[in-house]
């Protein structure tokens, strides 16, 4: 495939507190490609910068710097409307997007598809009790298996979360304080030092 | 060919999209169930479904006709008639005259400025039948307003039947209900499955894996996945959750 | 009614009877205040209809005390034709359709004698019409719209003001001489802003001048800003404003802030005094008709304003104007015709009132004044006047510039358009 | 060219008069969106707020001792500022008072509370004419604000820029008012969900009595301000509040901008109809709601309202 | 004994919706009230805060007759209430939103810095406008915004509904360290199992009326009776 | 409402009652110090209010700019008399029939909003009429009306009446209020009225019960215009003239308060009850004193904070509390 599916190139986030004296409160860095269609698993504590590197691929958060292709577009060239037709976050139970409207829509081009080929699913709720975890596992291999690229970010809490994970993900992604490391399967991703050290006692049991 | 069909449904609100991506078909005479966890989309489907809002894109079919777009007046005059989950009566009337009101004699009559309305024998007649069915004979003359929980959940499905449906949507009809109210509601719809062609839209699985015939899931404003209720049981995780270990 | 209320009662019960305890109370409270006039024989009751309410309210209150005053000063003569003189007022609320109602009011059910009093010329329409149907005589005191005079004239209606086209008739040669030929007019896009604007536009064109537009201000007007604006690009040399009521407040005070009183300059149809009285001089812009000021140099003046002053001591108008002297004037006349007459024969008091002559010393004006028999109205001197720019004294704010002749300023073309009922059409009334 | 060489004047004066359309919608609009009453008697407080003021500003020597002297002493720029702050202060006491009879409609339909308001402006009006006479009075401005300048060959009035600064200033602190201090937070949190708000501690029958006050007190001030151009006499409030209603419906109930923004589009329809077809201009406020909300149902910026029921 | 209500029953215009409800909770004890929608549970929450107040019956908290008196007193008493559906005003800050509720009464005060350590998310959530917020922020929002109420109760109404599990971790935690401060917590849930983890004893509701009561253990550990009562 | 006793007959008993009442009123009306004349405005009032009653009342609909086509009904009386030929049917079925078409097109605006928004709406459109009706003075006469309309003989073919006096001019009217009324009391109890009844409760749910809520607000709207057309043509014929002030926003706010006075979102009889109340309240009051809108306003004040649902909801409040404690153990306090 000529084009990566999802392409996050030096992209760089900051929040700063301040006018004057301007504090940097929280900063995130990411820097990786995605060639083909898989389930990526993301993990990370709360506040570690998963929803935000998931508004920024959605283009509903402006980097600081950096840009992230999506399909071969530039998200943030794409018409605010249509930036969910490449990717698209799935937030708690529905999907909000508030863009920073910086240019008018005709300066921007239309998405090049009709169903989003990036889904980021933000903390599903995967739920023992009520049964749908099944359903959900069995909806991401579905838009896998018709080349989409799927995201699940978790912060996982309970021996099946991570059950789950390894279960479903192809690839893994651990996010803290802002920084990201990659892992290519489950294992690999666990013997991490900074992994072991989020996971606690849950490792072991996984 | 399915009486009722949904096609590449999706819709927004404002910056919000809550239906990305629905494909629903069901067929005459079965009694199909959606479902999902809270705030999945069901009652934006529903709402798209029987007209009370238009979908962005894609098409609803009933009985090989588009009826996308067309206004809930006309959706129900086709023959698909709906209740409400928030409790939508007409408090100030009398249950009977909520029953008489979605008659299609009496519709069909909106018009008449002069017929007495109690007069009507027919349309009396009617609702009267409506009224057992649902179990309410007893309180043709109560204020639906001042009707306790249950009857009025109750009412909300008679005035849906009464408008004679060739299709049923039932929106959450257990909501609110406790455990006995819940199983007679069951056995009302079970009773009602014989005569209708119903769909449900439930969060409470239990419920509908005793009644339905087919269920579709409903996630993220998508279909998550379908299938008869014995085949979503045998999933691992509806086994291992307090469904399974109860069914 | 008591066999109704005792079939009702056995049917219905204790409820009914308290309700209909409440309505006989309510009733009965009406029929107290029945005051009953025979005719021919007890007092003579007139029936003021001067608006209480509404726009000219605060006219309406000084035309009323007009009216008190010369009903007073004929009662404490003995009254007339030996009947003492009574009163009943009822708001007409400055509104046409309740103007019918109070007549129909006054005149079955109060039976009076008279009715006077209109500021507005609607509310003095639909009064005589109930009165024309009736054979009341009626006075309009103050509503100074040609029509009244003209198309809706009637035999029982007797019009006191000077009208619009009297006015227009006193300033337009003058103003022309003075300020010069190019002329715009504001109109209130109404019936009486048009007769007035069209009277206007006559003379001004006769006289040589010229009308380089006409701007229409709606009814209900209150920002002029736009049409200030509008006048300052059009730059005229005079404007004729035909803007009533609220509105001429409205304006008047916007025109008084952009300081554009006197340039260019005003003609102004009118400004009644009770809704100048107070405002600073400066408020007053350009030249206006008046038929009466408390200052005029006449003998009887100086008299008349200390009665004023005597009989209403406490009232926020220090001295009278031009609408408590119509008021005044007309109810005077009225009672005066009426004891020349020797009877209250509505026939007998109207030619009385249609050859009425008055001496310039009686009405303390400069002119005699007389009654046209054709048009019913009263033919008499008009005042152009202006603002008493520095004047020290507050109530002193006008400063007269001219008098004019009844028969100079007579409005040409009320006769023709005035077709009075005959008198065999008009039912006889005596009271 | 000539044309735009005509019009600007027009547009510029348009604009300012929208500005005090807007100030006169002000505190209409906050008494609808937070509290879901239409206030008819907007107008007749807007009326009453040029009376106070022009009492405030015509204190006599002798009337209240030795302060009163030395108040009337002062200078005229004074005195007025005194009548800006102390009209719309009693102003919002009377408004308290009519709070306390509305107490009753909360929570029923809003037509109860609409009628009542009617009522209570039929009372103001009266008590206005008992008080002050039913004649015209004039409202004192002081003479820095007063007269006329020249600009572009036109002559244009002090007072009336002074007038639209001034609603720009009052709109100004209103928004920060609302949207920068925590009264402002639980006044908003108070239009959104006066239940929590009550569960949250706070007297939700004290924080409805405030707000009605402050919108009174509003109206008041545009009273006062617009009194010098539209004149005082005990009816002209029905030359406000109906105006206010217009501007809250076309730029949508519950929206502040919305209102703002109506205010401004109201005054240059009527500004530039009264120009070039002055016998429309009234009318054309009224053509553009009809427009305007034949084609969006809910105003410019207009929320779901419970006034919609 | 900090909330003791003695057979209360309440109406909704002309409809009843509690018979004769009496329960009481102690001070630093956690109650569960649980059953069906429907069955009154909400309805108890609210005539306690006086929203719904009880025409027969009475209500006292922290030994104060409470059950007519204004919502916002009851409150400021030391009675805080997290709704179920949140009820976040969308269009104000998150720190706004914490802030208009602050207050001090006879209770145990909570400041800021305590919140963001609970739920550290808020720290930098703090100056966002509510309407974007997720489920669970809400939530995190809610809850803060009772604590910093001083409250001597807390009535924590289905705090588990709508949220991820970690979440509902979080939310059972935060009731279990009140529970350490002292502070009583009443908690209406559907999802009983959760809850009965946390609870020290529970009333089971239905129709209006409390069909159960007794400690949180019984039900967890018998299982017959809690699905003869609870459905799971 | 009615659920038991002459549920939809075509006289019941207070219809007898009022009819009795008003028929005998010349007999009587100068004797408690009124007089007749003011009995023809009640009457024909009564028929507006009744019209108007039907979009406020019973279709939940609230409209304060309905003295247009009450004007449009005068107007159209008095045009077509002094224009086409002095005829009273003629004239009435043209005060009808412009109202309604007047009605017609603001409905078609109208029927698709709601609350606040359909009330200003009305207010505007009421106020464009107003607006017109001065503008256009070459027809209307402007602001002093249309004077001198003719009362012609009332003419039924065999025999013809003259309506010159007041009584007769009672009678006609009061005629047509009985005609009025049962078309309006069978109109409430049939399908019709029993759909505006139901949008009023819940116009989504008659939606989705397949009405077409839009038509039915449409058709109510010109329904109510056309009986206050009916009214306007009355009553310009009773004043022998047509103002445009009947018009104007004060005197449609007149007939709201009439309506809620009397009790009209509670019972039929409610605006009948308004505006005999109202035309006796403001006749006592406008005589006795100036400050009557002082009175007035109180008075209304009162009737809004104490009894909201007016004078007939205070009168049924009072029945059932009758009924309710001399057979207090048939109704049970709770469930």
């Amino acid at each position: 495939m000529s084009v990566p599916f999802l392409e996050v190139d030096n992209l760089r986030k900051e929040y700063s507190r301040g006018l004057i004296n301007k504090r940097i409160t929280f900063s995130l860095e990411a820097n990786f490609s995605i060639e083909e269609p898989a389930i990526v698993g993301m993990m990370g504590p709360n506040g570690s910068g998963k929803t935000t590197l998931f508004e920024l691929i959605t283009g509903s958060n402006l980097p600081s710097s950096g840009r992230v292709m999506v399909m071969g577009q530039n998200i943030h060239d794409v018409r605010y409307d249509e930036r969910d037709r490449l990717a698209i976050h799935y937030h708690q139970s529905y999907q909000v997007r508030s863009f920073h409207r910086t240019r008018p829509k005709f300066m921007m081009q239309p998405a090049d598809c009709e169903y989003p080929m990036v889904h980021l699913f933000d903390e599903p709720q995967f739920n023992t009790q009520d049964g749908y975890i099944g359903f959900m596992l069995d909806f991401f291999r579905k838009l896998r298996g018709e080349g989409r690229l799927v995201f699940v970010c978790l912060h996982p809490n309970e021996p099946f979360h991570l059950n789950i994970m390894r279960e479903v993900c192809e690839r893994y992604i651990f996010v803290r304080d802002g920084s990201l490391t990659l892992a290519d399967d489950f294992d690999k991703l666990v013997e991490l030092e900074p992994v072991r050290d989020y996971l606690g006692r849950l490792v072991d049991v996984a | 060919m399915a009486l009722f069909e949904a096609q590449h449904l999706h819709k927004r609100f404002g910056d919000r999209v809550v239906l990305e991506e629905i494909n629903l078909s069901f067929e005459a005479g079965q009694l199909s169930g959606i479902m999902g966890p809270n705030g999945a989309g069901k009652t934006t489907c529903f709402n798209v479904l029987t007209g009370r809002y238009k979908p962005d894109r894609g098409k609803v079919l009933f009985d090989g006709q588009d009826i996308t777009g067309m206004t809930p007046r006309a959706i129900a005059r086709k023959g698909i008639s709906r209740s409400f989950q928030i409790m939508n009566l007409f408090d100030d009337f009398s249950v009977i005259e909520n029953v008489l009101i979605a008659v299609p004699q009496v519709r069909d009559r909106g018009f008449n400025m002069t017929r007495r309305v109690a007069a009507d024998v027919a349309a009396m007649d009617k609702a009267a039948v409506v009224l057992e069915q649902v179990g309410l004979q007893d309180k043709a003359y109560e204020n639906a307003g001042s009707l306790p929980y249950g009857d009025r959940r109750a009412l909300e499905i008679g005035v849906a039947l009464a408008t004679e449906p060739r299709l049923l949507f039932l929106d959450e009809p257990t909501s609110g209900l406790g455990i006995d109210a819940t199983a007679r509601l069951s056995e009302l719809i079970l009773e009602l499955k014989h005569a209708y062609t119903i769909v449900i839209i439930e969060h409470d699985m239990k419920f509908l894996f005793g009644l339905a015939d087919n269920i579709a899931v409903i996630h993220w404003g998508q279909v998550i996945t379908r299938g008869t209720p014995d085949e979503l049981r045998a999933n691992k995780w509806v086994q291992s959750s307090n469904l399974g270990k109860l069914a | 009614m008591s066999i109704q209320q005792a079939g009702l009662s056995k049917k219905t019960g204790p409820m009914h009877r308290a309700i209909i305890g409440i309505a006989a109370a309510m009733l009965g409270a009406y029929v107290a205040q029945v005051s009953v006039a025979a005719a021919g024989t007890g007092p003579i009751v007139i029936g003021i209809t001067s608006d209480a309410s509404g726009q000219y309210a605060n006219s309406g209150a000084s035309d009323r005390r007009g009216m008190k005053m010369a009903i007073a000063e004929f009662n404490a003569k003995g009254g007339v034709l030996g009947r003492k003189i009574e009163f009943i007022h009822i708001d007409t609320e400055t509104t046409p359709a309740t103007g019918s109602r109070v007549a129909e009011r006054l005149i079955s059910r109060d039976k009076v004698s008279f009715m006077i009093g209109a500021v507005s010329s609607g509310v003095a329409n639909a009064i005589s019409q109930v009165a024309q149907k009736n054979g009341v005589i009626y006075l309009n005191t103050n509503s100074s719209s040609p029509t009244e005079s003209g198309k809706n004239c009637h035999r029982v209606k007797f019009v006191w003001d000077g009208n619009g086209a009297n006015f227009a008739q006193a300033a337009v040669s003058n103003a022309i001489d003075s300020y010069g030929t190019k002329w715009q007019l504001v109109t209130n896009d109404y019936v009486w802003g048009h007769n007035t604007a069209s009277a206007t536009k006559a003379l001004v064109e006769k006289a040589g001048g010229k009308i380089i537009g006409e701007i229409l201000v709606p009814q209900g007007t209150r920002d002029f800003s736009s049409i200030l604006l509008k006048i300052q690009q059009d730059k005229p040399q005079v404007v004729a404003a035909a803007v009533g009521g609220d509105d001429q407040k409205a304006l008047r005070q916007q025109v008084a802030q952009l300081g554009m009183g006197q340039n260019p300059a005003w003609i102004n149809n009118q400004q009644d005094w009770p809704d100048v009285y107070g405002l600073p001089t400066d408020n007053l812009f350009g030249v206006f008709g008046t038929t009466w000021y408390y200052k005029l140099d006449l003998p009887g003046v100086i008299d008349f304003v200390a009665r004023y002053q005597n009989m209403y001591p406490d009232t926020k108008m220090k001295v009278p104007g031009n609408v408590f002297y119509n008021g005044y004037m007309a109810t005077h006349s009225l009672l005066s015709a009426i004891e020349a007459a020797g009877t209250t024969n509505n026939h007998a008091v109207i030619k009385q009132l249609e050859q009425l002559k008055v001496s310039a010393a009686d009405r303390m004006q400069h002119h005699d004044a007389f009654m046209n028999p054709k048009t019913h109205q009263m033919q008499q001197t008009v005042y152009l006047a202006t603002a008493n720019v520095g004047s020290s004294d507050k109530d002193d704010m006008f400063k007269i510039v001219s008098n004019s002749a009844p028969m100079k300023v007579a409005d040409a073309k009320a006769e023709a358009t005035c077709n009075l009922e005959s008198f065999a059409d008009t039912p006889v009334y005596e009271p | 060219m000539d044309f735009l060489i005509n019009l600007t004047p027009h547009l510029v004066n348009g604009i300012a008069l929208g500005l005090l359309f807007a100030l006169i919608a002000l505190g209409f609009m906050l008494i609808v969106g937070v509290m879901e009453v239409i206030n008819l008697a907007h107008g007749s407080l807007f009326a009453l707020g040029g009376y106070f003021a022009m009492m405030i500003i015509g204190v006599e020597p002798g009337w209240f001792g030795p302060l009163g002297d030395w108040y009337v002493g002062l200078p005229a720029g004074a005195r007025y500022s005194f009548a800006l702050v102390l009209g719309p202060i009693a102003v919002g006491l009377v408004g308290m008072l009519l709070e306390l009879c509305l107490r009753g409609t909360y929570g029923k339909d809003p037509l109860f509370g609409l009628l009542l308001t009617f009522g209570a402006a039929m009372v103001i009006e009266e008590l206005i004419r008992i008080g002050w006479g039913s004649g015209e009075q004039f409202l004192q401005t002081p003479p820095a604000i007063s007269g006329a300048f020249i600009w572009n060959g036109l002559i244009w009035s002090t007072y009336r820029f002074f007038a639209a600064g001034f609603s720009v200033a009052a709109i100004i602190l209103v928004w920060l008012f609302l949207e920068r201090t925590p009264y402002g937070a639980i006044i908003k949190a108070g239009a959104h969900d006066s239940e929590m708000v009550r569960a949250l501690g706070i007297n939700l029958s004290q924080l409805r009595l405030y707000v009605f006050a402050f919108g009174v007190a509003l109206a008041a001030l545009a009273g006062i301000i617009m009194a010098p151009i539209w004149g005082l006499r005990p009816h002209v409030g029905v030359d406000a509040v109906i105006p206010a209603f217009l501007i809250i419906v076309l730029g949508g109930v519950g929206s502040f901008v919305g209102a703002v923004i109506a205010g401004v589009l109201v005054g240059l329809t009527v500004g530039i109809t009264g120009a070039y077809a002055s016998e429309w201009s009234l009318m054309s406020m009224y053509l553009l709601l009809i427009v305007v909300i034949t084609f969006r149902a809910r105003g410019l910026f207009g929320k779901k309202s419970m006034l919609e029921n | 004994m900090i909330l003791d209500i003695d057979s209360i029953e309440t109406f909704y215009g002309e409809t009843q919706a509690l018979f004769g409800l009496s329960l009481n909770v102690e001070e630093g004890e956690v109650v569960g009230l649980l059953g069906p929608n429907g069955a009154g549970k909400t309805t108890t929450l609210r005539s306690i805060l006086g929203l719904t107040p009880a025409s027969i019956g009475r209500i006292e908290f922290d030994g104060v007759d409470i059950t007519h008196e204004a919502t916002h007193k009851i409150t400021r008493a030391g009675v805080s209430w997290v709704p179920d559906d949140r009820r976040i005003f969308p269009t104000l800050t998150v720190e706004r939103n914490l802030s208009i509720a602050a207050k001090k009464t006879r209770f145990r005060e909570w400041n800021m810095g305590e919140m963001f350590e609970i739920f550290s998310p808020l720290e930098y959530l703090l100056h966002r406008e509510c309407e974007n917020l997720s489920g669970g922020e809400m939530q995190m929002t809610a809850i803060a915004r009772a604590l910093l109420g001083s409250p001597g109760l807390v009535l924590f109404d289905e705090p588990s509904q709508g949220l991820a599990p970690k979440i509902v971790q979080d939310v059972m935690q935060t009731i279990t360290r009140l529970k350490q401060e002292g502070i009583a917590v009443l908690v209406v849930e559907q999802n009983a199992l959760s809850a009965l983890e946390v609870c020290d004893r529970v009333y089971v509701m239905d129709m209006g009326r409390i069909v159960h009561h007794g400690p949180a253990r019984t039900l967890l550990e018998d299982d017959a009776k809690r699905i003869s009562l609870l459905g799971i | 409402m009615n659920n038991n006793t002459g549920f939809g007959a075509w006289i019941t008993r207070p219809m007898l009652i009022t009819f009795a009442i008003l028929v005998s009123l010349p007999f009587w009306i100068d004797s408690v110090g009124l007089y007749q004349y003011l009995g023809v405005e009640i009457v024909i009032w009564m028929v507006y209010a009744l019209g108007f009653n039907l979009l406020l009342g019973y279709t939940g609909l609230p409209s304060f700019g309905h003295g247009a086509y009450f004007g449009i009904g005068a107007y159209a009386f008095g045009l077509s008399q002094l224009h086409i030929t002095e005829s009273i049917w003629l004239g009435l079925i043209c005060a009808i029939l412009f109202a309604a078409l007047g009605g017609a097109i603001v409905a078609a605006f109208l029927s698709h909003r709601r609350g606040i928004y359909y009330a200003l709406l009305t207010i505007a459109f009421g106020q464009v009429f107003w607006f017109l009706s001065i503008k256009w003075h070459t027809v209307t006469g402007g602001e002093d009306g249309l004077l001198n309309i003719p009362r012609p003989d009332l003419n039924i073919g065999f025999a013809s009446f003259s309506l010159s006096s007041n009584e007769a001019l009672y009678y006609f009217v009061l005629a047509l209020f009985v005609v009025v009324v049962i078309g309006l009391w069978r109109l409430v109890h049939s399908p019709y009225g029993t759909v505006i009844k139901a949008i009023k409760q819940n116009e989504m749910r008659t939606g989705f019960i397949g009405y077409n809520v839009w038509l039915y607000k449409w058709s109510v709207f010109t329904l109510s215009t056309a009986l206050a057309g009916l009214a306007g043509g009355m009553f310009a014929m009773a004043q022998e003239s047509a103002y445009p002030d009947v018009m104007s926003l004060h005197a449609s706010g007149f007939i709201v308060m009439m309506v809620l006075i009397g009790g009209g979102m509670v019972s039929f009889w409610g605006p009948v009850i308004g505006a005999a109340v109202y035309f006796l309240a403001r006749d006592l009051l406008g005589s006795a004193t100036e400050t009557w809108l002082l009175w007035y306003g109180l008075m209304f004040m009162a009737m809004v904070m104490f009894k909201p649902e007016g004078i007939a909801g205070a009168w049924q409040g009072f029945i059932k509390r009758g009924d309710a404690s001399t057979d207090g153990d048939k109704k049970p306090v709770t469930r």
